[in-house]
């Protein structure tokens, strides 16, 4: 179990009042990267779109990496790909959340067994949310998010920027402690 | 009138001072990690090809040098201007509008030439491709 | 503010060198008053830009953060402070590190003379007018400046493009406002207000400053078309949609801050924002009339407060119009290509802002201020300004009956309808209510967690 | 023609990547720009950023198995593609599935094309800037969307067709939401017009720029609307008169020149527009023509195909959507291959990019509405 | 020393420093952006000088002409290498010499010599008398001035243009 | 004069098209957005909105699963998984294990399309982020159990109410943990 | 112009005997590969044929036969009627002329087939692997390939891990 | 009362002047050598007005710094035209590598 979301008074930190201040400005303002290579690409700009409207919460899109706050993996990742991801990834700057958006993201989904086709996001990303679906539809995606929101608020943000510990949620692979 | 220049002088230095405060403060409150990979220039997620730094299209260039030409004789007609009201009134507007007239008429004509010679045109329009018609029916494509 | 702090001066009977103190600190607090000002007008700029877009665009744009989301802008804000402050490894560190102080200074110390009212004004400069002109092409350096310190590619061309157009459209600017000038004999901001009624004609009611009939946009027909010259080249240097090619988000990724984050992303963010209300203000003054209450005299603005506080309400109003239209702008046109902003800016902008120039002046030559001619004209210009504006209230109201009553369409295709039941759970927003508070909701489901 | 890479560029000439991550190359399109700062000398597509192996897949999976698959070849046109294979099978099996079952395709497709072209033309208007329109036809696909949904339970990825007919019907309820939007969508089309088609802004952006004359359009395989745009009088719907489409009467909208020449940019967006026009158009008359009936042919439950070859067409949002299968008498097919009109245009971007600048290469992108999944299947 | 005397020592500072690395720079195009302090640093002091409307003038023509010019020509006639590399000639040390015995000499001059000073009149607005002045005594000067900038264009994009033809394709 | 009159006539042709754009996107002011806000402020929840078809989040009824496996043999993909289990005592067929990976899972319908008990379908469930990507593996048999009976032609089944069984399921986003496949030694001495 | 017309008209204009199939449903032709292009030019060429769009050009793998078809589906816009070439070619050293030269089209269809299939395109101007990255080993859709176990450090496999966090 | 005075002025344009000298002399890039230049010219102006201030207090030297900083843009643009011309045919702006303005 990770112990930055681990909440409640019972074992968890004890969050001090600025972070609270804090988090809810960041809770607030979550920049995603503009960002989709396949079909929930389509449903990313939807959630974008006019219907369901990620901008009431604040969520606006950035083109750059070094300004956005959550990588959404929307779509299949081919092994090409990957590596590109992975650097974007890298030039975002602290904090960074990464959201895996449907199957593909999830899982490699359909494509698992295609030769060319990264069998899930977690394998080369820390990823902090999964979204079933394919594709997930817009409220799913920003549901998402507002999971994402939720884990940061959480967070208790001082004592992870003072101890400049990058923000890296464990793999899923990797054996958890 | 010192006062005012002061005042100038010390919005200058406050709102440098307040973007530092600023980052200052953030200092406080952020995290820095910086990684090799975090730092290497963004270029849509690939590795750079070449230098960042090169030398680009000179037209920029060539724009730039007429607009501060222009630029300068802002600088010269505005006194001229700001006291056309008060020639007016002393009935020598004539001689004002007739000075900046010409001053700008002759600028104008720098204008001109410039822009009839070309020199200022960006894109040296890519001659028609010949286009053949095609028409179902027809027997003329690709011959 | 300089009689003021005489006045104080002399009532508290300082010595000299408590005076300078004292200056030093008038000057100091009325700085930092005017720059957390123009920060909030900046952020509260950013905030009205997502909303009207978001109503633009049939949407709603931030709610959540504070009544109406008005505190939209804090948030993003306080969260660019804690974001990690980036700086690229092959980046020219020193450049990358000031560029954001010299937009921010740029556009920042440019408020000293923007009159907010009578007696609200920092600094009534002699030469404001060209002082702002001159002071906000520090934001061409320090665009410039941070474009060649990304050592990035997508930075270095929205640099180099923003810088061009920038000096470019300084010409065409300057022309208009020269206009202005010449109409206004004076370079003073505040003079150029009082300018606009008040001063020749104290006699009649409807003579007196303020009325539309005496601003400067409704003089002649030239200063007319000068607004507009201007009012293009002004969006035009503030890099703002048609003219925002140094950020073309689809060409340019995001121009010239690309490599930047955090704080000093925010620098620019702000610059930007701070630079259309600078322009609308510029223009507010320049064409319509600034803080001038129909009907009143300047001298009896300044004589009570509440008419300052009018004067100033108003003026932000105005203000305020032309950063909606910037907004308004934005979201509706496509952006020019860089070829046709440069020609823009020489076939069309520069001789019609010669043209301008040229015709004010022989307007004043020809036409005597306050003769009979003089007041037919302003009045035929309001009527026809007042024509255009009412055209266009037609085409909007056409464009509303079109498609009158069908936006509600969405609900009727999302299949049956089924009674609304309001125990319905949904999984993690627990009981749902109607019209429920947002915040309310996210508060109370963290107790669900774990 | 197209010379091969070369990795040292001339020291004057930058060298810029636009993509894989750009917000101009919706997708994962990449471009090498060799540029001098604003006008190219070349610009080199690299694709394959989405290849998924979808034809290789196909060899492991049943023929009614592959459908869902198909959605994603281009999951802005997913009806299109299930068609496309639906009537290869068809073809190779020897089934015309029911009347009815083809008119419920023909309108599933066409208001697919709809949605297509507008993301399509949302898109083009965005990459030159204004996001507005983009976002209203965004609104005005997600009615699409919903009703799509309503219809076979998908908003993108429909899965709708099957083998000898269709998986679902629809009744009058949808049908006269149907209605409904053509009802409300002619309008929103009059105001786009006014929004933002003859903007000159736009105009000017478009007209005149990356002209493709009629015999390179055809030379490089250039399908539907870019054809068309290019002047060539050819749709597979009228001229290959497949499914019920020799029944319906529509016009085919050819690039005319109105504000340049024909076969620019400009063209290759109005004839979209005129698509959507001729469309609603197709949907109004199915709306009228329905006949009742089974939606699904016979087919046996463990489809078994002879070994024969097909290739098999439709009309798809961007033209031409081919795809050919091998079967080998198994239950499995031996080879698919697809053929999708993105391909072949992104092989003409090369060719026509030089001497443009680079905000023209994002209008010639979005133009000729190329998009990843199709070019790398 | 009053506050004010500060304000000038600091300006002073600024502009003297930035012209100086400037010119010791090896960086050609920092030096280029050093010269921003000095044009604004020149600038103030035309302010303390209640040259409000040459202050003004200063930072439009200097700051956001010809430091921009100057930008642009940098970064179009380099590229990385050089523009930290150049400086320098051989006559390093000459130069050298020869500044500091200028500057010995008019700093003796400026400092030693009794000058002959009115008390400066209060600060007031100079533009109006500035432009009374360009249609009065400056009158043919001003017009020539415009002659000067037509040739300026031309010349200047004639010259520009010159090296064209072998490097355009 | 022809090149005068195409300057001219290029001015007045932007403000007129660029007027008219304004003119729509300002019109835009004045009408309601379409924005449903959801989770919140939504007239409903926007899940009893979804058209009946709408393919959500899979879900089984387990009582009536007949243990037939046509649904993991038609899933093109293979996230069905399903063991049933002859009970040597009793003879009756047990349902071990039925596992939905919908995670991997391209809610194709193709599974639901072919079970013949309507147990398996697709709720409208759509809130199933998880913070552990193995949380999206479903299973719906936690301890064995017998199969039901082949529902008889025209003969309604009754289930369980459309998505409350995945909901329950997928309630909490942030466990990482919990107990999985049936242990062998609960599963009895079957097998 | 139907089937055996078609036939007939290529058998003259090339001058050789040419294998072809009414298939079951779609006719191909199988020609020489010696005379691929020169089928191509005249296809394109002749009046009476005009072949100018090239629809697709693609491999398929016949490991039993050992060879590989290059199939060629062309489509004549003025006699609305299309047209399928094949050519035979060793499998173990797949080889061909490039037909990038009558069609320019070809070029990325034959990049595609040399990236997948592997197939030699003699001519080709830019014969790069075009979808997968350059360092792929391997051409996919050949029916014998196997995928590597790993790319650049990533698993091709996803192990199959339940809740428990065991692997199964 | 305040102690500044016209020998502060000259000194600083003093200091200018030397820079700029320097500059000129010491540094072969085109570039830099106009730097110097403009540091010149610059220093004179300060002159100009200082004098101006402190002397007879007319506005004749205001005038005169116009024409300077009008001209200085004005030869700025010239020779940074110049050096992109040069920079075309020879390849490099490195003036002392330069010997001849022919082509
Ligand atoms: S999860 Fe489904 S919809 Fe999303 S990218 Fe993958 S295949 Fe497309
Ligand atoms: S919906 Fe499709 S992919 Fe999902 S389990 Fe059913 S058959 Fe398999
Ligand atoms: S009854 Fe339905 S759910 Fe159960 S195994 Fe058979 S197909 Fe699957």
């Amino acid at each position: 179990m990770s112990p930055i979301i681990e909440p409640g008074p019972e074992g968890g930190f004890a969050i001090g009042k600025i972070d609270q201040l804090l988090n809810l400005a960041r809770k607030n303002s979550l920049w995603y990267l503009l960002f989709g290579t396949a079909c929930c690409a389509i449903e990313l700009m939807q959630t974008g779109g006019p219907r369901t409207d990620a901008d009431r919460l604040g969520m606006v899109f950035r083109a750059t990496p070094r300004q956005s706050d959550v990588l959404i993996l929307a779509g299949t990742i081919t092994y090409k790909m990957s590596s590109r991801i992975r650097m974007l990834y890298e030039q975002m700057a602290e904090p960074k959340y990464v959201i895996a958006m449907g199957s593909c993201a999830n899982t490699g989904g359909l494509f698992q067994e295609s030769y060319s086709v990264v069998s899930g996001g977690d394998l080369f990303l820390p990823v902090d949310v999964y979204i079933p679906g394919c594709p997930p539809r817009p409220e799913a995606l920003l549901e998402g998010l507002m999971l994402i929101q939720q884990k940061l608020e959480r967070e208790p943000w001082l004592k992870k920027a003072w101890s400049g510990t990058p923000n890296q949620s464990d793999p899923w692979l990797k054996p958890r402690g | 009138m010192a006062f005012d220049l002061a005042m100038v002088l010390g919005f200058w230095i406050v709102s440098f001072l307040a973007l530092l405060v600023f980052l200052l403060f953030g200092k406080l409150i952020r995290p820095n990690v910086p990684l090799p990979v975090k730092s290497s220039s963004y270029e849509c997620g690939e590795r750079p090809i070449g230098p960042g730094w090169f030398s680009f299209n000179n037209r920029f260039y060539l724009i730039a040098l007429v607009f501060v030409v222009f630029d300068v004789e802002i600088a010269l007609v505005a006194p001229v201007v700001v006291v056309f009201r008060d020639m007016l009134a002393k009935d020598m507007g004539w001689l004002v509008f007739a000075e900046i007239f010409i001053f700008l008429a002759i600028l104008f004509v720098a204008l001109i030439y410039v822009w009839s010679r070309g020199d200022l045109r960006w894109h040296q329009d890519i001659p028609d491709p010949t286009c053949k018609p095609f028409e179902i029916g027809t027997k003329e494509v690709n011959q | 503010m300089e009689e003021l702090s005489r006045n104080i001066v002399e009532a508290l009977g300082l010595n000299p060198f408590w005076e300078q103190v004292f200056y030093a600190l008038a000057i100091i607090v009325v700085a930092v008053v005017v720059f957390m000002a123009a920060l909030t007008i900046a952020g509260l700029l950013t905030y009205l830009e997502r909303r009207v877009a978001g109503r633009i665009q049939s949407r709603v744009g931030p709610n959540r953060v504070g009544p109406l989301g008005l505190l939209q802008w804090l948030a993003d804000g306080l969260k660019l402070v804690m974001k990690e402050d980036l700086i690229p490894a092959c980046a020219d560190r020193p450049m990358f590190r000031l560029a954001p102080y010299a937009v921010v200074v740029g556009v920042f110390a440019a408020f000293v003379s923007v009159p907010f009212g009578q007696l609200l004004i920092a600094a009534d400069l002699n030469v404001g007018i060209i002082y702002l002109l001159a002071i906000t092409s520090l934001v061409s350096v320090g665009v410039l400046m941070s474009g060649w310190a990304s050592n990035n590619k997508w930075s270095l061309l929205g640099g180099i493009r923003s810088a061009a157009q920038i000096v470019s459209y300084e010409v065409p600017s300057a022309l208009s406002i020269l206009s202005v000038v010449l109409l206004a004999g004076t370079l003073s901001m505040q003079g150029i207000i009082q300018a606009q009624g008040g001063q020749e004609y104290h006699a009649e009611f409807w003579a007196r400053g303020g009325w539309p009939w005496n601003w400067f946009i409704f003089h002649n027909p030239f200063a007319f078309i000068a607004f507009f010259l201007y009012f293009t080249a002004a969006v035009a240097e503030g890099n703002r949609t048609p003219f925002d090619l140094p950020e073309a988000e689809s060409e340019l990724v995001s121009g010239y801050n690309t490599e930047y984050s955090g704080m000093r992303f925010a620098g620019f963010f702000l610059g930007e924002f701070a630079n259309i209300y600078l322009m609308s203000a510029v223009a507010t003054t320049l064409f319509f009339g600034g803080w001038q209450i129909p009907g009143i005299l300047p001298e009896e603005q300044a004589s009570s407060w509440s008419l300052q506080l009018m004067g100033l309400l108003i003026f932000v109003f105005k203000a305020a119009i032309g950063c909606f239209v910037v907004i308004w702008l934005r979201w509706t046109l496509p952006r020019l290509r860089v070829d046709q902003l440069m020609g823009l800016c020489y076939k069309y902008l520069v001789p019609f802002a010669f043209i301008c120039l040229g015709g004010n002046a022989v307007y004043i030559l020809l036409i005597k201020a306050g003769s009979t001619f003089d007041w037919i004209v302003h009045g035929a210009m309001t009527l026809f300004g007042f024509a255009l504006v009412v055209y266009f209230f037609v085409r909007v109201t056409h464009h509303i009956r079109l498609v009158k009553d069908r936006v509600d369409f969405d609900i009727l295709s999302r299949g049956t309808k089924k009674p609304f039941d309001p125990a319905v759970q949904t999984r993690r927003y627990g009981r749902h209510r109607k019209g429920a508070r947002a915040l309310e909701i996210t508060g109370q489901q963290g107790k669900e967690i774990g | 023609m197209i010379e091969p890479t070369d990795n040292n560029p001339q020291r004057s000439e930058l060298v810029l990547n636009m993509g894989p991550h750009h917000p101009s190359t919706h997708g994962v399109l990449r471009f090498v720009v060799y540029t001098d700062g604003e006008i190219m000398r070349r610009a080199q597509p690299d694709i394959g950023y989405l290849h998924r192996g979808i034809e290789k897949i196909a060899e492991n999976k049943t023929y009614p198995g592959y459908m869902p698959f198909t959605d994603r070849i281009n999951y802005l046109e997913a009806m299109f593609c299930n068609q496309a294979y639906a009537i290869a099978i068809e073809k190779i099996l020897g089934i015309t599935p029911p009347e009815r079952a083809e008119f419920l395709r023909v309108i599933a497709c066409e208001l697919n094309r709809i949605a297509s072209h507008q993301v399509t033309l949302g898109c083009i208007a965005m990459d030159l800037g204004a996001f507005t329109p983009f976002v209203y036809l965004l609104r005005e696909r997600e009615k699409i969307n919903d009703m799509m949904e309503a219809l076979c339970g998908n908003r993108l990825t429909h899965n709708y067709m099957r083998i000898g007919g269709v998986s679902a019907d629809l009744d009058d309820t949808w049908l006269g939401n149907l209605e409904g939007f053509l009802d409300h969508f002619e309008l929103i089309l009059e105001e786009f017009t006014s929004l933002i088609v003859y903007n000159e802004i736009l105009v000017k952006r478009l007209a005149d720029v990356a002209v493709i004359c009629a015999a390179d359009a055809v030379g490089y395989g250039l399908v539907g609307p870019n054809l068309r745009a290019s002047g060539v009088n050819w749709d597979c719907r009228r001229d290959l008169g497949y499914s019920v489409y020799p029944q319906l009467e529509f016009d085919v909208p050819l690039g005319r020149g109105e504000r340049g020449t024909v076969g620019d940019c400009f063209e290759r967006f109005v004839v979209r527009v005129e698509e959507m026009k001729q469309s609603c158009r197709i949907l109004r008359q199915c709306l009228r023509k329905l006949p009742d009936g089974e939606i699904q042919a016979k087919v046996p439950k463990m489809i078994k195909a002879p070994k024969a070859e097909v290739y098999s067409c439709v009309e798809g949002a961007r033209g031409e959507l081919g795809v050919y299968v091998v079967a080998d008498g198994t239950t499995k097919p031996y080879r698919v291959k697809w053929r999708t009109g993105s391909f072949s245009a992104m092989s003409i971007v090369e060719a026509i990019s030089r001497g443009l600048m680079i905000a023209d290469l994002v209008a010639v992108i979005a133009t000729l509405d190329v998009i990843a999944p199709e070019t790398d299947r | 020393m009053t506050l004010v005397d500060l304000i000038f020592y600091l300006v002073a500072v600024i502009t003297v420093a930035s012209a100086a690395y400037a010119v010791f720079t090896r960086n050609i195009v920092r030096a280029v952006f050093s010269l921003l302090g000095t044009f604004l640093g020149v600038a103030a002091l035309y302010g303390f000088l209640s040259a409000d409307f040459i202050a003004v003038i200063q930072i439009l023509v200097y700051v956001g002409g010809i430091l921009v010019l100057m930008l642009f020509a940098v970064m179009l006639t380099s590229n990385i290498e050089t523009t930290s590399s150049s400086n320098r000639s051989g006559g390093w040390f000459l130069g050298l010499l020869a500044g500091t015995s200028i500057l010995i000499i008019l700093g003796t001059l400026a400092l030693k010599t009794p000058w002959k000073q009115t008390e400066p009149s209060a600060y007031s607005p100079t533009t109006a008398s500035l432009g009374h002045e360009l249609l009065g005594g400056a009158l043919l000067p001003f017009e020539l001035l415009s002659i000067v900038l037509l040739g300026v264009v031309i010349g200047g994009v004639v010259i520009a243009r010159f090296g064209r033809k072998e490097s355009d394709t | 004069m022809g090149a005068l009159s195409s300057y001219f006539s290029a001015v007045g042709r932007t403000i007129a098209t660029l007027g008219d754009g304004l003119a729509v996107t300002f019109s835009y002011l004045f009408r309601k957005p379409v924005t449903l806000q959801y989770p919140d402020r939504t007239v409903e929840p926007l899940i009893s909105t979804l058209p009946e078809r709408s393919r959500g989040i899979l879900e089984i009824d387990i009582d009536v699963c007949t243990g037939c496996t046509m649904c993991a043999k038609q899933c093109p993909i293979d996230c069905i998984h399903v063991e049933v289990v002859k009970d040597p005592e009793t003879n009756q067929r047990m349902l071990t294990r039925f596992d939905i990976d919908i995670a991997k899972c391209m809610f194709c319908g193709l599974c639901v399309e072919s079970c013949p008990a309507s147990g398996l379908r697709h709720s409208h469930e759509f809130e199933g982020a998880m913070s552990d990507v193995a949380r999206l593996m479903l299973h719906f048999v936690d301890k064995p159990l017998p199969v039901a009976k082949p529902p008889k032609k025209d003969e309604p089944v009754q289930t369980k109410p459309k998505g409350s069984i995945v909901r329950e399921m997928l309630r909490d986003p942030w466990a990482r943990t919990r107990k999985s496949k049936p242990k062998a030694e609960e599963c009895g001495d079957i097998g | 112009m139907n089937p055996d017309q078609l036939h007939k008209r290529l058998q003259e204009g090339l001058g050789i005997e040419i294998e072809w199939s009414e298939g079951p449903v779609d006719p191909f032709y199988l020609i020489p590969s010696d005379f691929w292009v020169k089928a191509g030019l005249f296809v394109r060429d002749a009046t009476d044929l005009s072949f100018e769009f090239l629809r697709s050009l693609c491999g398929v793998d016949y490991p039993d036969e050992k060879s590989i078809l290059v199939v060629a589906h062309l489509f004549s816009y003025q006699h609305k009627m299309p047209l399928v070439l094949k050519t035979k070619i060793d499998r173990d050293q797949p080889k061909i002329e490039s037909l990038a030269s009558v069609w320019p089209a070809a070029c990325w269809h034959e990049r595609e087939t040399y990236d997948l299939l592997g197939v030699v395109f003699t001519g080709n101007p830019d014969l790069r692997r075009i979808l997968l990255p350059e360092d792929w080993v391997g051409h996919p859709l050949r029916k014998d390939y196997q995928p590597p176990n790993q790319y650049h450090g990533i698993p091709t496999t996803r192990p199959v891990v339940d809740c428990d966090g065991e692997q199964l | 009362m305040s102690t500044i005075g016209l020998q502060h002025y000259l000194f600083i344009s003093a200091l200018l002047f030397s820079l700029g000298i320097v500059c000129v002399l010491t540094r072969r890039h085109a570039v830099a050598i106009l730097i110097g230049i403009e540091l010149i010219l610059n220093s004179a102006s300060l002159n100009m007005i200082a004098f101006s201030r402190f002397g007879q207090g007319n506005i004749q030297g205001s005038v005169f710094v116009l024409f300077i900083i009008v001209l200085a843009a004005a030869e700025a643009v010239v020779a940074l035209a110049m050096i992109l011309a040069l920079q075309k045919r020879m390849k490099t702006i490195e003036v002392d590598k330069t010997n001849s303005l022919k082509g």
